[in-house]
């Protein structure tokens, strides 16, 4: 997506999602390089940053193989004195997570803010885990702004604190800040400021963490947080306290929380009855600010988003201080500790805490004495991955193996749900291959087969790969290569040759890379063709079982949704598919077993086919036994070519 | 501490992130505030989608449950499955064609039998032709945008939303701008003659 | 090393090191699967394992291409229902990160450990970090042993503890409990168990970390955290109390800080007079036990290896509970938060406590009075990588061009020191690829040159390089390939086709991954030609400059310790050098800039060799302007094959 | 709360983590309790080494600065190093070559200077042939336990280790056993010789 409202004329006003706006502060403030491997919800922050680059010429953007390649792109752009901003989900830390260690030791030269995109709730993620332990584990300060109102001026804010301080910073949103769409005023971008250049200046005694310089550095560390924490306490911008001075009561609202705080109380009259400590840099905590804030305080009420951190840290400060209040907050067990915050959770919490016997956003939940059916997210009709699920699951029965399904983190994790079921494992990018080479030594009853999409084997198959090869472990590796990064929404990786700046980029092949890495059995089939699949499948499994050794199959077809993207800017459209009612047998395989979305069961249990739905792929008439789905009209070869080749732009 | 909260639900791909979109630039060219908090990622495939839009003086972007003054759905079975966020009373605008989750085997209840529950929970429930209207108009894709319409008619929106905003809104933000336009007044047409009958 | 004392006789008592110890004790729990990335100060632990699995044919032991690979694989054997060990540095669990997180929400069925090997100090590596904030962040219970001593009854515990809870465990020790040694006895080893083999049942719901599941496992995991909190103060032998139950004074020892407690209270006749709290489990916080422990005492003090975090955890609870009392650690300033802990440390934080006017280890400290030249540790005599780095630095020049030297984590950083200063970054596993993307497009007046080691390249090279080629980022990539992992100890890798097991593995190519992942231009020359090496160097650099696409050299030559333990194998030694004094004129060149730590310079300048410590590389002789050096005698062609492809057996 | 704290030091490379081996096996040998705290990793590859051994009621691995009674070194330079270790007039045995750092263009102190800096300080400096003997003795990787050797004759290693422990450690620890356990006499009998006189 192309959000061009990051390009606002400046001292406009305009809606922009929260992540679009992070995009805009980047570009006010004048980052010139931005890396980012694409992961709900953090992706549109790339993908803004990427129309600006293409409109404008800077600044440099590139979709990275993976977070911990963006990450070190950074921050080697970072040292050569330009400001640069590495974009990732909460769970891209993880994979990042060696390089942002060290980076905190080396600090940088321009600056450098790193995008943490966590995920309460958990909407489109394996995990909830909350990275403000990151800031304090790795020593890194976290910016966490108070809502999508507050996005842009918080990334500026961060991007200020990390050339003031030359360290990192990571910024740390959330699904509702960065998903959420605000009323924003655009400022001035300095166009050569962002296409500008930097220059590298050697400092090995900064640079290079062998021990008799990390162990410097690491002093340095430990004494610069402390007076990163003094500069917090005085940072007005990002921190600071309003309502009533003398209130028994203080509430701590750190960044989401906020807004949550403000509007209940708010919205109960009492926003100059109680002091209100807005924190939306709390790591490292701003000590002298909350010890200032906290003093004579009865009651204090922590509303934070994720675990109990900054409560945590808050009374083991208040311990020290002989601060000695009422806490009310998740750690002391007002608040829920799993997923999002909503306002009645947080009212809950005020309410107990004030003796509030009104309330507002409370009110009893109205449910409907009717048994509704779950919507859970499916494959697309027409999507390749069923077509693959479909001859790999016959391929299976006909090898007389019992798989494991070590699937992984892509679309085809909807494969877990029925009719296929076919995941049985899903624990994080590049676990399918992982998982397997386990079983594949730590069992010898089934066969592991490895599921992982195109993005993700360049993100991280590659060395579970090589492990494979290397101790030998018998495993079948199915790459479902559709062209692009499916699930955030298309965008391009290092198999496709298509850059984040819209330049030529050099496109990978899966096929050389798995044999480069000294797999002898690998093979390329088309995903929309069932039989090919089925065959090939099942001659891969007998080498595995035979040879004790990983086989890999790559199968290739579009995204759908690219190939109809792509057939639309060149008009060339799919014939929709029709069921012969005479053929059809009622059996049911199409719409049950085989279970695209574009096909419905009539009354009397025949088939037929909604034709605003249908893409058009033809894998119907491929699985049906008895012949009864024909296209409507002749298939342009030209759709059949999109649906292998079409690409992201 | 005025403020209008409108859920949208309906079927992931339906265009509710666009509808979400006109609403919030016809606030904001209304000179309003506006807060909309949608679903991206995985539940886009198909999946049930509900966004949240919040106008007037709030800070947070979720509706609460219970809090809703109204709702525009694209789905009989996701109008009933976020109707937890609306108020008693409250409107439901929903489209008449139920899309049946592709899922084996499973029940899909009838859009009377929903109607019905909605109504005896005290909801007022208009049930909109949208995806036949708009397709009627030659934009099959409009039907979010007929049920903006129909709703605007209704007066409900008037107080954050000029009509103009909204014609402004559609021509800035969608494909189509001219054929949506059609299709909006349409709504209001419809909702017109319908609700006044 | 074999640390043949793993197996040693049950009921003898050994002399062990701590992670021979901790392997001893997987051994007598009967753990069934040890994956591994070797890594200081690890390492021990899985070579001990692979020793033992060598002579008993189990457990299941590999050597795995990276952390990552190394945790995933433990999880899919522990999901088998087999128990599991993946062991690795603290920085490893940077780059196991991913999975270490999901692993939390999955639960395991057999059980499983990982061990974090954290270095407080520094003493092989580039950072300081306190790994048990990843237990807290991650909701993952640490063990943390009370020293060496503690090492194979902590790690039953571990596993005991994991199969209990059905949940993963980590293990942190330290530099100062993994390689001390201390007698320890040896109990039995049931070789069924270590031998078996898992199945896998499968159970989506759990292990399929979709966000409808992960969203239950989230509720059910911060419940469990509670309950393994209240079991942890029931655990008697890794958590207890000693000493004076109604002394004012508890003295909280973590881990370690016990040894260092218990030496000192005893030192100063105290044992009985104060209380002293060991927590060998400290995360989850031991709730109950720490609450009933605190009551009524006036003064608490906390011993912790690392970062003040259970302090901090402990106060906050304090706050929560109305525990008042003085607090003495870390978190108050009372104990230095730097580095690796010493008795004097802890006993000056005791002292200030107690008020303790004697002390026993805060001796004055004697410095005589000479200066005393550093003996950083260098490059061995006879290493390939001097002669490429001398190779390198000619051909930088003669292709006039400005380098950028991007480091990486192996012996080459010592190329950091002078006479080369041929390392300007140093990050982490991967950083010389990774920074070098970034360097590329953020700056041109320099060209980054990424210097990366073949264990590492196979460990986290591969995403970057698949990065440098999509973007094409202009810089050259070095693969310094002496066919093992050298730093560590000489563990084989992926390019080695040798397993931890002994049995036969399969050898990658660094070529065909390089060329696998579309690097277009590809060599290999032989790191002891340093003729070949300049050329072959100035021809990739022109090719870099002009294309401005990634080149990729491998530079070939077997770590020269390898080829000295083949030859000692077979017989074949190498011929010392010496020198010409009739033709050395005392330039200096070998003993300066080429720096050879077997060359030295006699009073006139001139040079002469160290016969004990030339290796009979025969670089010198190719770098000497004046040809002065010569063999001794005939150089064996055996000798000559075995510095290029002696490996690891 | 009896114990003896030994400074092991020298060069990577020279032998310190099989001296400190034998030393602990012998007093497992002899009943004895032992901590024995090593330096692995990067400082192996030629870098300065020093090895904590810690004999008796002993809880910690480490000797704190100015708490060491003596100290066995391969090298004079690291002797001087880490005399910081150990107590006023304790006894160093160290061997007489030094071997220079190779980093170029730096001073290199004097076998003289050392010893007289340490002297200065009250330690009980042993300069020990101890590379030279144990080439001649034809192990020449036997320096540490000719130090061993010559540090055993002194009697201060008596209380925890009996010398039959020291024979049965190197003979199950160490390659080549019988040349090693004749380095140790040498060593024993050189001090004899050398510290009676």
């Amino acid at each position: 997506m192309a959000h061009r409202e990051v390009l606002a004329e400046p001292g406009s006003r305009v809606v922009m999602l929260g992540n679009v706006a992070f995009a805009r502060g980047a570009l006010e403030y004048g980052v010139s390089f931005a890396s980012a491997y694409p992961g709900t919800p953090s992706t549109e922050i790339t993908e803004a940053l990427s129309y600006a680059s293409r409109i404008l010429g800077g600044p440099y953007v590139e979709w990275s193989a993976n977070e911990k390649v963006a990450l070190e792109a950074a921050i080697g752009a970072a040292l050569t004195g330009i400001p640069a901003l590495a974009s990732m989900k909460h769970v891209g830390v993880n994979v990042a997570a060696d390089p942002l260690f060290s980076s905190a030791y080396m600090g940088v030269e321009g600056a450098l803010v790193i995008v943490s995109a966590d995920d309460p709730g958990m909407w489109s993620s394996q995990n909830e885990q909350d990275n403000r332990w990151y800031g304090i584990h790795a020593y890194i300060p976290v910016v966490e702004p108070a809502g999508a109102q507050e996005a842009k001026t918080a990334i500026i804010e961060a991007f200020k604190l990390s050339e003031k301080w030359k360290h990192p910073v990571i910024l740390r949103t959330t699904t509702r800040v960065s998903h959420t769409r605000v009323i924003v005023e655009a400022g001035e971008i300095d166009i050569a400021k962002i296409k500008r250049k930097g220059t590298f200046v050697k400092n090995p005694e900064k640079y290079t963490l062998v021990p008799v310089h990390a162990r410097r550095l690491r002093e340095e560390l430990v004494e610069k947080w402390e007076k990163i924490s003094n500069d917090l306490s005085q940072n007005q911008v990002l921190n600071h306290a309003e309502g009533n001075p003398d209130s028994e009561t203080l509430v701590v609202a750190i960044g989401l929380g906020y807004r949550y705080a403000k509007e209940i109380l708010a919205a109960h009259g009492l926003l100059d009855n109680v002091r209100l400590l807005k924190l939306s840099a709390p790591v490292p905590l701003p000590k002298s600010l909350l010890l200032n804030e906290a003093e004579g305080r009865e009651k204090i009420i922590f509303v934070e988003e994720g675990d109990p951190v900054i409560e945590t840290l808050s009374k083991a400060l208040f311990y020290d201080y002989n601060v000695r209040a009422e806490i009310y907050g998740k750690g002391t067990g007002h608040l829920k500790k799993t997923g999002e915050l909503e306002l009645h959770h947080v009212e809950k919490l005020l309410a107990k805490a004030l003796e509030l016997e009104k309330t507002y956003f409370s009110h009893a939940m109205i449910k409907p004495d009717i048994k509704l059916p779950p919507r859970p997210p499916v494959l697309c009709p027409g999507c390749p991955y069923r077509a693959v699920f479909y001859a790999l699951r016959r391929a299976v029965g006909k090898a007389r193996i019992r798989p494991i399904y070590n699937g992984d983190i892509g679309c085809y994790s909807l494969g877990v749900n029925p009719p296929f079921q076919m995941q049985d494992t899903i624990v994080e990018m590049g676990g399918s291959i992982g998982l397997a080479n386990g079983m594949a030594h730590a069992q010898d009853d089934k066969v592991p087969i490895a599921i992982i999409g195109d993005s993700t084997f360049f993100h991280a198959g590659l060395p579970g790969l090589a492990n494979a090869v290397y101790n030998r472990s018998p495993m079948l590796v199915v790459v479902l290569d559709n062209r692009t990064t499916a699930m955030t929404g298309h965008q391009p990786h290092p198999g496709i040759g298509v850059t984040a700046r819209g330049v030529e980029g050099t496109e990978l092949s899966i096929v050389d890379a798995a044999k480069g890495l000294g797999v002898e059995y690998v093979k390329v089939i088309d995903a929309f063709n069932i039989a090919e699949g089925e065959k090939e499948f099942y001659e891969a499994l007998e080498y595995v079982k035979k040879e004790r050794k990983p086989a890999l199959i790559v199968a290739k077809g579009a995204c759908i949704l690219l190939a109809l993207a792509a057939g639309r800017r060149i008009g060339v459209y799919p014939i929709v598919y029709r069921v012969d009612d005479d053929k059809c047998t009622a059996c049911g395989l199409c719409y049950k077993a085989f279970n695209c979305p574009a096909i419905y069961s009539k009354d009397d249990g025949k088939a037929y086919i909604n034709e605003l739905l249908c893409t058009g792929c033809g894998e119907c008439a491929q699985i049906c036994p008895f012949d009864a789905f024909e296209p409507v009209d002749e298939v342009p070869p030209e759709w059949l070519r999109l649906m292998r080749e079409a690409k992201p732009t | 501490m005025k403020s209008l909260n409108i859920v949208l639900s309906g079927v992931g791909g339906q265009g509710i992130i666009s509808l979400a979109n006109v609403i919030a630039n016809a606030v904001l060219e209304s000179g309003g505030k506006v807060i909309v908090a949608e679903t991206h990622g995985l539940s886009q495939r198909g999946g049930s989608v509900i966004v949240h839009v919040r106008i007037g003086d709030v800070e947070a972007p979720l509706i609460p449950p219970g809090n809703g003054d109204l709702m525009l759905s694209l789905d009989p079975i996701e109008a009933a499955r976020y109707s937890v966020y609306l108020k008693k009373g409250s409107m439901i605008f929903v489209d008449n064609n139920i899309t049946p989750p592709p899922l084996p085997g499973i029940k899909i209840p009838s859009l009377d039998e929903i109607v019905e529950s909605l109504e005896k929970e005290g909801f007022d429930i208009i049930v909109v032709p949208a995806v036949d209207e708009a397709k009627k108009a030659g934009n099959p894709l409009g039907a979010n945008i007929f049920l903006l319409g129909a709703s605007y008619q209704t007066g409900i929106l008037k107080e954050y939303i000029n009509e103009e905003a909204i014609i402004d809104a559609i021509r800035k933000n969608l494909k189509k701008p001219e054929k949506n336009i059609e299709v909006f007044k349409r709504g209001k047409k419809w909702a017109e003659e319908r609700l006044t009958r």
